[in-house]
């Protein structure tokens, strides 16, 4: 019994009932012709979950089919709760990205955290301990309350629920731009670590085993959270929102060692969490990966709430469950387990021979349908892509110069600015040292963190210029897994593979499915390139409030190996004396450029020049040279430029730098340009001879650009003139101090 | 020396504590709240995390577990208790050490290295460390404010019993204070992490020797070498 | 002036881990007798407005504003003239 | 069986970071007819016994074993009989 009565097959077909769950009329048609008949309530509600793109991914498909996804590295692709790539000595680790842009929106707390919760899971239902988490944020400019307000929440919802588990919260990245306004993105990865043997699978195999539920009871949160993801964010939505869920971070530490014991004493055959569209995903996709059916007893399934309909348990997102498939006889053995985790384990169901999902409530059957139907039938749409015309307009136009009166102010401007100044007071409140495996913390390119028992520790990082792509999606993509390796190489990492979390607004608008299309080659080209597939990914569409879509933003979450510790490498400067280079060529243009924003209050025009292959060769130069010890220091070029990323190396550190530049590009380009495929990088001047060969060798250019002392100053001459004379603490106050002032704190 | 790390519901920092141990010549066991006895300790540490999630206050659920009464017993024998961040807060909830944690005065968690100073180094916990040692130390706690009345406050100054306190206070703690040993002086609360300061790799080695000298009180207790 | 005590309860739907988590313990110390325990929040404060209308209004727009998450809770308050 | 309603507040003795944060951000929106705002928490539950005095002492009970941390935490309840 419902809260309402539920409306007949007849009502539903004749009042477009189906239209409420963001079912089409075709497809309606389409779900009655497979079925031969009308869906009752219950069925259509299962459809409408699993045929929603949060998980048919009905209009991505096309596009995300084309990335590359295979390596020796790979030992999981796409397709399962994590991707995971090879460390060696038996090891791999598990990792994926996840957004959680919608609740966030609603309730910023408790949807960043269950957002966390969520990416746990993913990971550790593949039987990996998470080791580290990550997140990638966008939020409108910190300009009005709501903003402010909802960006304090999201970072401690992040915080309330990571920090909790255990798990150390190691990097991100965080921008504002007004695009993200009405739509903010929270996207969360995690980092998990497996031993070869241990890898699970979402598969429910062996006819006439048990399903078994284990972790939290189910309640009427986030009833249609998977289509509520996968809609526009209109205003009108704003007011039927449903109830959003709650995270209970003490239960899935529970449910995570529950799990992990579980499979260390290998008594499970399948285990699946339930996500988005909870228990009606977990059971379709493990029962039709296996080619089997499976049948549930909802009277069964712990319940919260008093009454629920099979609609509403088959639709609830309730946090903190997962779904476990268990060989017959064995359920005691998992049941007491769980027991001593306080968690309690049920066996709900069955693996049967018939492909179908039958789910039996109070005695009577209340949904029959063919698995396949649900996790593979979903139509799949070719969506109209169109080239915008502002495109063509930005390309024509190169940016050359942009007018600077004073390098020193603009500089600090460029710090304050709250996409390039100090993440401090975010990342603080995070528990990064948990575990006491993080080598290099939140501040540098990319974490580091520890392998115990080996040499080993990975680097990981995400990165995504959103602005770059809006301009130019092709090139922006490529940037953004350039960027992403360049940070990892900077930190003495060779990088592995990728995760995708692809944030765009609708795919429906044509111009919106051609960045769709367009990032994503530009995504795929370096990832062959660098080697790095892609592993595991989410997407996230209809980002949009009233029609205006945010900023495309894939978001690319990288993983690499280091495999000896001494080739760690930082950011900041180490030693008086040392010599500062530059590796790889500065090339003109401001377009798309924080300097450019900064002046003109918004981007526009081309992208300075991108080439995969002159890429390619700086970060193998990089890495070599770190790998042959020449480096103290290594820095990737990015927002800001040349300026911003020196100030990057020497703030936090009681070090000053003496630069003396050469060029005839105009002072805006040298100083604050942001082409790509440069890295600032510090060393011992005995050394500097071995690097020139090494660049010469990888046809890089290079150039000494200053030094190193202890004066805690930073001087800076273009053409022999003094363009930027400070302090570093200066420096260091307006960098750090710009965010708490934005949001008064 | 056996040591027994106590875990409750929702404590995560065990395996820190137990890595750092090992690198000692000491027996230690990671040992469940379900445990029924702790007799077969020498010392107790309780570490860092959020046992039953912190839900309520830090530290409050915790102290009805059974193992509490254990815990008790081993104070009042005299053995070695050590509660580390979330361990301070529950030692405080049951009474072991007097006051009260608070949220931190900017309502936000903090992790962050702290320079922290040695006020005592007169106690079986921090022997091996100078007077007025300067620590490099990190800290992650929400609720690392400590709070006791004025009368509490004047004996824990006057007895020597502020054992840590920061340099710069990032909580709001009651006169910096980042760590309280009881009368007794073998239980000490400590909301700094002195376990992720023992490798060089990890940016301090600051916190070794509050393990080292927690080893070595006991060994010279009971005459060993 | 009022003394206003606003009572903010989380919404029967939305889940409450500290309160389960408060309960369990209890049950497991053999507190049986405790049932659906809610942990919400208890917030005082003085107003200094003349009318006892005027100061409704006030608190309500105080609440909704600030005080309560309106998503996943629940409010109620009490005005105490003084 | 009784409705129980707990009032865990912060003694006066003790600074309240919370509601003078709450204080300072509704002063900086105007509403500066509010002060001493403090926030505590407001728990409510379910007791199955018979006897109110019975109920009495089990509730204060709870409120020193768990509840409430009487070093910081002042407290008071009601009991409704249902
Ligand atoms: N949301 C976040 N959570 C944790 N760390 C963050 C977050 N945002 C930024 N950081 C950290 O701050 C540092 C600077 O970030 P960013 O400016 O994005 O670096 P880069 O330009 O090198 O990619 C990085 O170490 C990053 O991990
Ligand atoms: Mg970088």
């Amino acid at each position: 019994m419902a809260y309402y009565n539920e409306p007949t097959p007849e009502q539903i077909a004749e009042e477009k009932i189906y239209r409420q769950m963001a079912v089409s009329d075709d497809e309606f048609a389409l779900i009655q012709k497979l079925l031969g008949r009308l869906p009752n309530y219950t069925e259509l509600g299962l459809f409408s979950v699993m045929w929603s793109e949060h998980c048919s991914y009905k209009n991505s498909k096309p596009v995300i089919k084309k990335f590359p996804t295979t390596g020796p590295q790979v030992l999981q692709g796409p397709g399962e709760g994590a991707g995971i790539v090879d460390i060696g000595d038996g090891l791999g680790i598990a990792f994926k990205i996840e957004s959680h842009n919608h609740p966030s929106a609603v309730e910023p707390y408790q949807g960043a955290a269950t957002g966390v919760g969520g990416i746990l899971r993913d990971v550790f239902s593949m039987g990996a301990r998470p080791i580290a988490l990550l997140n990638s944020l966008r939020f409108g400019e910190l300009a009005n309350d709501r903003m402010k307000y909802l960006f304090k929440g999201v970072v401690a919802g992040i915080a309330g629920y990571g920090n909790r588990m255990g798990i150390p919260t190691v990097g991100g990245e965080i921008y504002f731009d007004s695009s993200y306004e009405g739509n903010p993105l929270v996207n969360a990865m995690c980092v998990g670590l497996i031993r070869h043997d241990q890898i699970q699978r979402g598969i429910a195999k062996g006819v006439g085993n048990s399903v078994v539920y284990v972790g939290a009871a189910t309640g009427r949160d986030g009833i249609h959270g998977a289509t509520f993801a996968s809609v526009e964010f209109g205003d009108e939505a704003a007011v039927e929102l449903p109830a959003v869920q709650a995270g209970d971070p003490f239960v899935e530490k529970l449910l995570m060692e529950a799990c992990l014991e579980l499979i260390e004493k290998d008594v499970l055959l399948g285990i699946q969490d339930m996500g988005a569209a909870g228990l009606t995903s977990s059971s379709a996709e493990m029962a039709s990966k296996a080619g089997n059916g499976i049948e549930l007893n909802l009277d069964l399934v712990p319940q919260r709430d008093p009454n629920m309909s099979a609609y509403e348990m088959m639709l609830s997102e309730s946090q903190e469950r997962m779904l476990l498939v268990v060989e017959k006889g064995r359920e005691q053995e998992v049941e007491a387990i769980c027991q001593k985790w306080g968690l309690t384990a049920v066996t709900i169901g069955r693996v049967t021979d018939d492909g179908r999902m039958r789910l039996l409530h109070k005695g009577q059957v209340v949904a029959d349908v063919p698995v396949d139907y649900l996790a593979e039938e979903a139509p799949v749409y070719h969506q109209p892509s169109r080239e915008p015309a502002s495109f063509r307009e930005n390309q024509a136009k190169l940016v050359e110069d942009l007018s600077i009166n004073n390098g020193t102010e603009t500089l600090k401007q460029l710090l304050a600015m709250p996409s390039i100044a100090s993440k401090e007071w975010v990342f603080q409140q995070f528990d990064y040292l948990s575990g006491n495996n993080t080598i290099v913390r939140p501040g540098s390119d990319a974490a580091i963190i520890r392998i115990p028992e080996t040499n080993k520790a990975i680097g990981i990082t995400t990165d995504c210029n959103a602005g770059y792509i809006y301009l130019d999606p092709y090139t922006g993509g490529a940037i953004a897994v350039a960027e992403a390796a360049r940070n990892l190489v900077c930190s003495g990492a060779k990088p592995l593979a990728i995760t995708d979390g692809l944030n765009f607004g609708s795919p429906e608008n044509p111009e919106v499915f051609w960045q769709i299309e367009q990032a994503a080659i530009g995504i795929s080209e370096a990832c062959l390139k660098f080697g790095t597939p892609v592993v595991s990914g989410n997407v996230s569409l209809y980002n949009e409030t009233n029609g205006n879509a945010i900023y495309p933003t894939p978001i690319i979450g990288m993983v690499g190996v280091i495999e000896k510790l001494d080739h760690i490498t930082t950011q900041h400067v180490k030693t008086a004396g040392d010599v500062v280079v530059l590796l790889g060529r500065t090339v003109p243009g401001l377009g798309g450029s924080q300097l450019q924003k900064l002046i003109d209050g918004e981007i526009s025009g081309k992208l300075p020049d991108f080439d995969l292959a002159y890429e390619a060769r700086v970060q193998k130069l990089v890495l070599a040279a770190i790998q042959q010890g020449l480096l103290a220091s290594a820095h990737d070029l990015s927002e800001g430029g040349l300026a911003v990323a020196l100030a990057e190396i020497v703030m936090e550190t009681p070090f000053g730098l003496e630069l003396n530049l050469n060029s005839s590009l105009p002072t805006s380009v040298i100083l604050f340009g942001e082409a790509q495929s440069r890295v600032v990088v510090s060393l011992n001047e005995e050394k500097l001879a071995a690097l020139k060969q090494l660049a010469a060798t990888y046809d890089v250019e290079l150039a000494v650009i200053g030094q190193v002392n202890n004066s805690g100053n930073y001087i800076l001459r273009l053409n022999g003139e003094e363009i930027i004379a400070t302090s570093v603490v200066e420096l260091e106050k307006t960098w750090k101090g710009a965010i708490p002032c934005m949001i008064n704190d | 020396m056996k040591t027994a790390i106590v875990v409750f519901p929702g404590t995560s920092g065990e395996h820190e504590v137990y890595q750092v141990l090992t690198q000692y010549d000491v027996q230690v066991e990671i040992v469940s709240d379900l445990t029924t006895s702790l007799d077969a300790y020498d010392g107790i540490i309780i570490p860092g995390g959020f046992a039953y999630g912190d839900y309520l206050r830090s530290g409050a659920i915790a102290k009805l577990s059974p193992i509490m009464t254990e815990i008790k017993k081993a104070a009042e024998d005299g053995k070695l208790v050590l509660g580390i961040g979330n361990g301070f807060q529950i030692l405080l909830e049951c009474n072991l050490l007097p006051g009260a944690m608070l949220p931190n005065a900017d309502l936000k968690f903090k992790c962050c290295n702290v320079p922290v100073i040695v006020e005592n180094n007169q106690t079986a916990f921090t022997c091996d460390y100078q007077e007025k040692a300067q620590l490099d130390l990190p800290i992650a706690h929400w609720a690392g404010n400590y709070y006791c009345d004025p009368v509490t406050l004047e004996q824990l100054e006057q007895q020597g019993q502020i054992v840590f306190r920061y340099h710069n206070n990032p909580n709001g703690s009651l006169n910096n204070i980042a760590g309280i040993i009881n009368r007794k002086g073998n239980v000490l609360g400590i909301m700094a992490r002195p376990e992720r300061a023992c490798d060089q790799l990890l940016g301090s080695v600051d916190g070794s020797k509050l393990f080292s000298s927690m080893i070595r009180s006991w060994r010279d207790s009971n005459g060993l070498l | 002036m009022y003394k206003v005590k606003v009572f903010v309860t989380l919404k029967e739907a939305v889940l409450d881990p500290q309160g389960k988590a408060a309960q369990n313990s209890l049950h497991y110390a053999n507190y049986i007798q405790v049932n659906n325990m809610r942990i919400g929040k208890y917030i005082e404060f003085d107003l200094d407005v003349e009318e006892r209308a005027e100061g409704e209004r006030l608190v309500d727009e105080i609440c909704q504003k600030l005080l309560v998450n309106t998503v996943v809770e629940d409010y109620r308050f009490e005005l105490l003239e003084v």
